[in-house]
């Protein structure tokens, strides 16, 4: 191993950093820390630019501007190699021509380890393969290459792990239980781990802190319950999670909250929740904060009446209904099917109600339907 | 299919039956009839087994002389030709489509006498005065060479660029520099290239006699040469299906032992 | 079009229709009618013969035994060009020497029809890509290959619409997306749709009849809400959505009800919700149907005590827990996240309550494990 | 790179220098001078244009006749092969390592008076008692088919084999029978395996002089055997060398025509 992989221990921080081509800016100026022994996540859409940031940490591109430091030690200008960082790779790109035990030998070789076997057994068994040392990678399926990718990079014990859209390629119950999987793998080898990724369910099932990037810059960064609760742009409230946005007017103060008028309609917001507001706002609330309720059904905290059930789409676990409201608006609602109560149905009048709480505001003048699009001209690899 | 097959192997068992044949008892020169003589091998076999290794240890310097040439100008086109790479293929073939014969003797000129080769060497006092280039070894080597490099080149190229840049940015990523990621990750992913561009190249190379015929000596006959001379001016036809064969089933079988050490099995 | 093609029309039955390879019984013996109009989903893991039964229905395999006809007409050994039914592959299997006009324009033509463009252009249109029409396959993405499959079959108005995992190769955003639309569009033109695939969400949301398959059989079959609300076998239990199963033995009876004991804990089933139950039995609870709370907290209908919170996992519209309870078994519970009240934390002492309405009976002779395996070994395209 | 082209190219400057020279005044037979004389090139043109005709006529029928034999070939060996499309490709290449001549000579023996053909044609009076096979077009076309054909059968084969088989069940989905998914899916997707066995073998084929020489009679000569008897036996250097350069630029043209006409840069 290299010097620099030696002394470059610590937390991740990039200063400034900026990647073009020609005209566009994949990246634009970004600064971040990232605390050692932290899981972090990168998420956005294709296109944003998390990948490319990504391969400039892992030192496949490089930085048009800015810095690259792990620790102490700026790794800006070091050669891919010479970095104490692996990565997995969206594909996997495993090596076709040897078998799964060189795989991940590879790296403890180059590094003129001798004995190998100790750690790649170890390795093995934590992602549970142990059974595949002798196979060649075309003989695997898709999750069982999935883990060998992961545990090639591991076996390394990097400072940092790197992993671009790693269960990309998986089904959707294969990268569920992926997902716990790694997560508990990070917890038991302690390195940091930083996971780009578009699926924004992903992105907050595994990582401590999420920043969401947009065309080449961070939205918001933070916990994924900071996140998810308490977005401060209409893109970072579509596109973690869904979102119902109501344009409005705020009309007053009621001590540690401000009051919204939404169509003649009068609710609250707390003050923390409301971000960059000045009187024009849109009010934000998640559809499975709602309460659907029939006319003659008492409701508290904030209020929408005059609603009508457009759409009811029953789906297991919960039921989501359209609510056509007096404005023309639809919004969408999530209910748990748990109470026995039976299900409302299309055209039926009813009332909408939340915790005041739930309820977050959003400049007036934002586009509504930033990060809602799903552009079926672009797919996973097109970044 | 069947049909097809035996359209394919049919001039095989014709070669395989003259071999085996000895002349008519007072017949003309050329008249032949079926004894099934295999002492034709035999005979065939000591009688030209100096052609024989002669043919075999040009043919293996011109496939690696192809090889190292062609290595280097086919990674170019996959790696670096971007949307070149079709004329740069186009190039390497476009001298391919004159005679074969009008090329090789190109070759002769080029490192004749007259020829701008060999004065430059001279100058810079490389070869001696009384050095020619051409009615040698050399010469012959660098024909073959030569003429058989698209073979050598096109599968090469086509490995190459089959290999998935990740891989290789993967194996950086594992502490591997430049040239250990060549000797460890792109030449063995390569290796079918390399083992499809051996044979295209060894296997003519190894049955070629018009190099040898034009650009060597006496002293560089090949066993092609041999078999071309059996048929042609001594009317020999047994000897030259014998040597034929014999020829085949060398190459045959060090092809199965090459194949074998490449372990292309694997990798298919 | 053939004679067959314009005869046959209405409701698909398939009459013990079994398909055998060697040894090996893709299809064991099976009956089954579509009516026509309907969206109906085959619903099974990798392997358990629901694409080979679409294939069976399209013409390119040929049954061991039985037969097919639609409506009055059998079209068991009618070639696939004979019949009136296309498919979405799930590949989408474009032709890419084709543009993608000429695509959809393919089987128009073939059946001799002269003038297509107005049938093309309106196909374009439905799956909302006209522009694309000079396009070649391979300039197209993922989703949009998808939609110029379905546009291809649908163009020829045929009696029966294949799906064979038409969305598996999509990311999960626009998977999500394309559900919708495809249950609108067959609405809108009405043709039967056969929809094959392993998401259970996937057919829960579009279809209207869905049929459970496992190792070659029908293991129940309903509308969505029945199958997912009372399934009677533990494999449609765990396949189909998430499911708590806790083996008990049944204790006595009470009116419509039976009474369970769950290690030392009663609690009721309904009599029709109890599938073949003597007197060992699972009593199947979905997650979301339970619900958590602190010891002082009143409770009404079953109630289970004794539980210990083992994990909290926050995924933004739900909160979901793993509860230990006093016989070593942990059961999952989702928690809606619209109440305002804070979450429980690991080690925190609860009790679980749920609607008595919501449990299910199932054979205590089951294999409890039955559907819930996730398979690394298998992919998508493993069948 | 550039040197490697340089390697790639010398021999057509080369030559390209020596079909404009003219005989040395007064020299012996076979001294040349450089006086860039093109006409050199109108002359070889007009006084062969009958063997330029032949070459592109045998050619492409040879080329034809190999497509025809070669497509059920290729299409059998990819999607009926099975576990054993190797080994049949293998029997496809496997007498293309006996020597290019011998093969050759074989079916001169085959279709000769005393190889069972022709007996058994006339048998069955598909020819009459005095027609012979040898010394003939068709002779001379018949070897050159065979000779070619593992250049058209594994291109074909490679663009058939990736062929995927869910289009061809898309098409009989989709109301096309087996002739019409045969002729509106399989043979346009495999264009570029039908363009690159086309021009694998038609190449070679217009420019061969092995052929003629060894099954066909004067009447047959083709455009290969003028050049090789201008070099070896007149010793006209200039003249062979400019034959071979308007060989090279007529089959370069044909091939750009064909090239565009099939339209592969669409489907590459």
């Amino acid at each position: 191993m290299s010097d620099i992989a030696k002394s470059a221990r610590g937390d991740l921080k990039l200063s400034n950093l900026t990647k073009s081509y020609g005209d566009f800016t994949a990246v634009d100026d970004l600064s971040l820390v990232i605390p050692k022994g932290s899981f972090f996540a990168l998420l956005g859409p294709s296109g944003c630019g998390k990948t490319t940031t990504l391969r400039m940490i892992a030192g496949l591109e490089e930085p048009t501007q800015g810095t690259i430091a792990l620790g102490e030690t700026d790794i800006t200008d070091t050669k891919p190699y010479q970095r104490p960082i692996n990565t997995v790779f969206q594909n996997y790109a495993l090596f076709p021509h040897l078998t799964i035990f060189e795989n991940i030998a590879f790296g403890l070789r180059r590094r003129g380890i001798k004995d190998v076997d100790d750690a790649v057994n170890k390795a093995l068994d934590l992602v549970e393969l142990p059974h595949l040392a002798q196979r060649k990678p075309t003989q695997l399926s898709g999750g069982q290459q999935q883990r060998i990718a992961l545990a090639r990079a591991i076996v390394n014990r990097p400072a940092l792990l790197l992993l671009d859209e790693p269960l990309g390629a998986l089904d959707l119950k294969l990268r569920r239980q992926m997902q716990i999987e790694l997560k508990w793998i990070q917890k038991e080898v302690g390195i940091t781990f930083v996971h780009v990724t578009h699926d924004q369910e992903e992105a907050m099932t595994m990582a401590d802190t999420i920043a969401v990037m947009n065309e080449g810059k961070i939205e918001q960064m933070g916990s994924p319950a900071d996140l998810y609760d308490n977005p401060e742009t209409a893109f970072v409230a579509n596109f973690l999670g869904q979102s119902n946005l109501i344009k409005g007017t705020i009309s007053g103060n009621d001590g540690a909250n401000q009051i919204v008028d939404l169509f003649g309609q009068k609710i609250s917001l707390q003050k923390d929740r409301s971000h960059g507001v000045d009187n024009s706002i849109y009010a934000g609330i998640r559809p499975e904060k709602f309460r659907i309720s029939r006319l003659e059904t008492a409701t508290s905290g904030n209020v929408l009446t005059g609603g009508k059930v457009e759409d009811v789409s029953y789906i297991g676990v919960s039921t989501q209904y359209q609510v056509l409201m007096p404005w023309g608006q639809e919004l969408m609602v999530f209910e748990q099917n748990d109470d026995g109560v039976a299900p409302f149905s299309v055209g039926e009048p009813v009332n909408i109600s939340w915790e005041p709480i739930f309820t977050f505001g959003l400049r007036g003048d934002e586009d509504a339907e930033a990060g809602t699009e799903v552009n079926p001209d672009e797919d996973l690899d097109d970044e | 299919m069947g049909f097809l097959f035996t359209f394919f192997l049919l001039p095989l068992f014709n070669l395989a039956q003259t071999s085996t044949q000895t002349p008519v008892g007072g017949g003309d020169t050329g008249q032949y009839e079926q004894t099934f003589r295999f002492q034709n091998y035999i005979d065939a076999f000591v009688e030209n087994r100096e052609q024989f290794g002669r043919s075999f240890l040009y043919a293996t310097i011109a496939t690696v002389l192809a090889l190292a040439i062609a290595y280097p100008l086919a990674y170019a086109i996959a790696f670096k030709g971007g949307k070149y790479k079709n004329f740069m293929l186009v190039l390497v073939v476009a001298p391919f489509f004159t005679s074969f014969l009008l090329r090789t003797i190109a070759w002769k000129q080029i490192l004749g006498e007259e020829g701008f080769v060999v004065p430059t060497l001279r100058t810079f006092g490389i070869i001696s005065e009384s050095t020619t280039l051409t009615s040698s070894a050399f010469a012959v080597v660098a024909g073959m060479t030569y003429n058989f490099l698209p073979f050598m080149t096109l599968p090469l190229y086509a490995s190459i660029d089959r290999i998935d840049p990740r891989t290789l940015e993967a194996s950086g990523d594992l502490y591997a520099n430049g040239f250990t990621t060549f000797r460890r990750v792109t030449l063995p992913l390569s290796m079918p290239g390399v083992v499809a561009g051996t044979l295209l190249t060894f296997i003519p190379a190894a049955g070629d006699y018009v190099n040898a015929a034009i650009l060597g000596s006496p002293q560089t006959k090949m066993l092609g040469n041999v078999i071309e001379s059996r048929y042609f001016k001594i009317v020999d036809y047994p000897t030259a299906a014998a040597l034929s064969f014999t020829l085949m089933a060398a190459i045959l079988i060090l092809v199965t032992v090459y194949v074998r050490k490449a372990g292309t099995e694997e990798l298919v």
